[in-house]
Formats: structure tokens, C-alpha cells, sequence
């Protein structure tokens, strides 16, 4: 598998997965599995009016690509795309796309959770809540279940 | 001069994202640095009150606190992630 | 988590990946993880014109709604839906796909890794092989990775 | 009578995709019914000369080859699939 270039973008708009999938994989005919994963604004039964996202520009896709390219090391991965959404997101909407192409399935499956294990952890992107009942929202919480998510790949 | 950066609660807390700054020599590590900050008072002392899970990034990246950081141009101070 | 109903289809024609994501999560709020799984033709090489794929019609579709429902009491899923096309698919189609929401990603990323592993080893479709070169192609064999990767799940 | 159902190589080799068959007596087991079935000779010979790696469905459900097949409508016999 030669080298790949990881396409990661932060954007305020959403995006279309059935076009980022069709540029992963345009003109090729080597692969066999495309796994994505998206991440979803939840309500919280009725509690979340909307999440702010906040990030670190510059750092925030350096990092995301830093994580990519330890993927496409581990995995024989044809592609990586990752794509996090940042300002207003309300629920239903998609926060985060990661999408993973290879020629074997379970490559694909492995190269999406690990990049969205690390992403969730190490890149620099912050969650504040704004709630439905006008009390003002706190930022999310880190959570432990991430880093151990993240510790079982070592 | 270093440009200091910061996000999400720890910049709410300080009241600012950003601004420069000549480091005293002392100040030699990422955790000298929450120290030598914390002491200025007010939003600062508020916001680095429990240095241990403040996140340091030199130039980008991120580093633990027993790192040194001469020569860094861009130092940013946040809280731990929750993107995703 | 209430029961699902597994959305399954066994087509001729290809599909909408993104239609079909928004006919589980629409009108939803609960639903933090997607995670699609898309297997596709390749080409082998060059050596490959096209895939025949046969199947058992009732039992195929009876076979992966017994799976669908063993991972929904598995993992917390909030939905799930596989396609399988027959007939003539040819290098760059998609020839299946599956897709698990969920509240959690590790959920939606279980859920639809063990889809995938029953799917191909107990679901009733056979593919065999039109070689671009004219020699009559081979029924495609079962491979032993195969049975392995379902056997992790016991 | 009994629907038997024929797939994939073991379609071709045999030669018939589908054919009802009054089963004798002593064809007890799915093992029973390949044995009988690889008795008729020819393409039934050939598809099912290793019997080992025949899977067989009775009535839909896939079954192991010391399952008794008493009163099955629809039995199924194929190779290892390979979808997805």
C-alpha cells in the first residue's frame, strides 16, 4: 500500500457522505470495504437546545492528520477522510465524518474506530452546551470511557 | 515574545484568547509556565487552579508539563478534548 | 433500548447510502453514532470483469434478520438496515451494506462488525467470477479468515 | 413430498435448480439425504462427493448433518456461502 494523503477539513457547514465516499473512492478498483463513522448532536432527552464547537485552528487539523497517518501505518488503508464541524450544531446534525477505504473490511473498521478513538481525545475541539430550559450551559465534560478507549490501542 | 493561546473554559476564565508575552527566564517548563500565569491573579488564578488538567500544546502540539518550552512561539492552554 | 425492526433488503439495483442513514435516524434525537459498513467489487488486479451473485431468496433475508436481531440484543442499537444486490455487479459497485445507530459509537461500531461477520459466513448469497481474459470464471471459495472472524464473537 | 432446493456449484453440478422428491423411510438425517442424493450418480454424484463441505437449510434454517429432516417442506443444499 503506497502512502496516502489523509483529507481532513473543520468546517462551519454540513457535508454530503455519499460525496466524500465517492471521492475516496473515484477511480480506483482495489477496494473492497469503506467503513464511515458520523457522530451526531443527541438531544439528551429534550435537555440540549444545541452544542457551540470550539477548536484550535491550525492545530486542530494538524492533529487530526498526525492521527490519520498513524492509521494509515497500522492499517493497509486506500484512503482516510476526516471532516469536524465547529460553531452552532443542533440536534440531529452531524458533528464528525470519518470515512476509511481498503481493500479488506476489517482494516476499514479498525483504521475508522482508532481515528475516532484519538480524535476524541487528542484533538483540539471543545463542546459547550446551551439548554432548552435557559440555564446556562456548561461545557462537556471529558470522559474517562474516551481515554480508556483510546489507552487499548497502545 | 510568545503568543499564548487560549480555549474553551480556560479562556472564559482568563477573559481572553490570546496575547503575547515575554516569558521571565525562569520559566522554563510547560508546568513553570502554569505557575508563573496562575500568579497573575484574578482570571488567571481562577482558571489554572488545578494545573494538573490543564493541556498544554507548544507550536502545535501537544506536550506534558515537564517539557521545556524555550524558543516555543506559540503556546496554547485548554481543557481536556470533547470533540468528536 | 425498545426492540428494533432491522431494515433488510436483498436488490437488484444499487442505493442511496445517504437516503438510507436518513430513513433511520429521521426524526430521531437519540441517536449519537452511524456507522456504515459498504463491501465493493474489486477489480483483482484487472483480472476481474464482474461478480454473479446468487442467492437464496427467503432465506437470505430471513438469515440476516436473525443476525440483525442477535446484535440489536447484543449492543444498545437504535437502528440497523443491510442491502445485499444480486445479479451482475461489476468492479468499483457496491455490493453490500450495513449500517447500526446508536446513543454510543463503540455500540454502532460493535453492531455493525458483527453484521458484516455473520453476513458473510451464514447468509445464503454465492458470488462467482467473470474473468476480463474470457476463461470461464470460478465459483469465489469461502475463506477461512472468514470463519474466524465470526468465531471471535462466541 | 418434500421441495428440495439446489445452489451455486451444487446447482450446476447437479444440473436442476429445484425438484420435489417423496424421501424413502430410512433417509432419516440431512447426512441420510446426502448419502441418498449422491446415490442417483451423475451430477448429484459429483456435486456432493465431499459431503463434509455441503451446508444444508431445512426449512430456511441452516441445520448440522445429524439433524433429522421429519416432516422439513423445503431442504436446501449449497456450498459455504460468500456473500457480503
Amino acid at each position: 500500500m503506497s502512502a496516502i494523503i489523509p483529507s481532513v477539513r473543520v468546517q462551519h457547514g454540513d457535508f454530503s457522505i455519499q460525496k466524500e465516499i465517492r471521492l475516496l473512492c473515484e477511480g480506483r478498483r482495489d477496494v473492497g470495504a469503506v467503513v464511515t463513522f458520523s457522530g451526531l448532536c443527541r438531544d439528551e432527552a429534550g435537555a440540549l437546545a444545541a452544542l457551540e464547537l470550539e477548536h484550535y485552528p491550525g492545530m486542530a487539523e494538524a492533529e487530526i492528520i498526525r492521527i490519520a497517518l498513524e492509521a494509515a501505518a497500522r492499517w493497509p488503508v486506500t484512503g482516510l477522510t476526516a471532516i469536524h464541524r465547529v460553531g452552532k450544531i443542533i440536534p440531529g446534525e452531524t458533528i464528525v465524518l470519518v470515512i476509511a477505504a481498503s481493500p479488506h473490511r476489517h482494516a476499514a473498521f479498525e483504521a475508522a474506530t482508532f481515528l475516532m478513538d484519538f480524535l476524541k481525545t487528542d484533538a483540539p475541539f471543545w463542546k459547550k452546551e446551551h439548554r432548552n430550559d435557559g440555564i446556562a450551559g456548561e461545557w462537556v465534560s471529558a470522559k474517562e470511557t474516551d481515554d480508556r478507549a483510546k489507552n487499548r490501542w497502545r | 515574545m510568545t503568543k499564548l493561546r487560549y480555549f474553551a473554559w480556560v479562556r472564559e476564565r482568563i477573559g481572553i484568547a490570546e496575547e503575547d508575552l515575554e516569558l521571565p527566564g525562569h520559566v522554563k517548563s510547560a508546568g513553570d509556565l502554569l505557575t508563573f500565569l496562575a500568579a497573575r491573579g484574578d482570571g488567571f488564578a481562577e482558571a489554572l487552579r488545578h494545573p494538573k488538567v490543564i493541556r498544554v500544546a507548544v507550536n502545535q502540539e501537544h506536550v506534558d508539563h515537564d517539557e521545556l518550552i524555550a524558543g516555543a512561539s506559540e503556546i496554547a492552554l485548554f481543557p481536556p478534548m470533547t470533540g468528536g
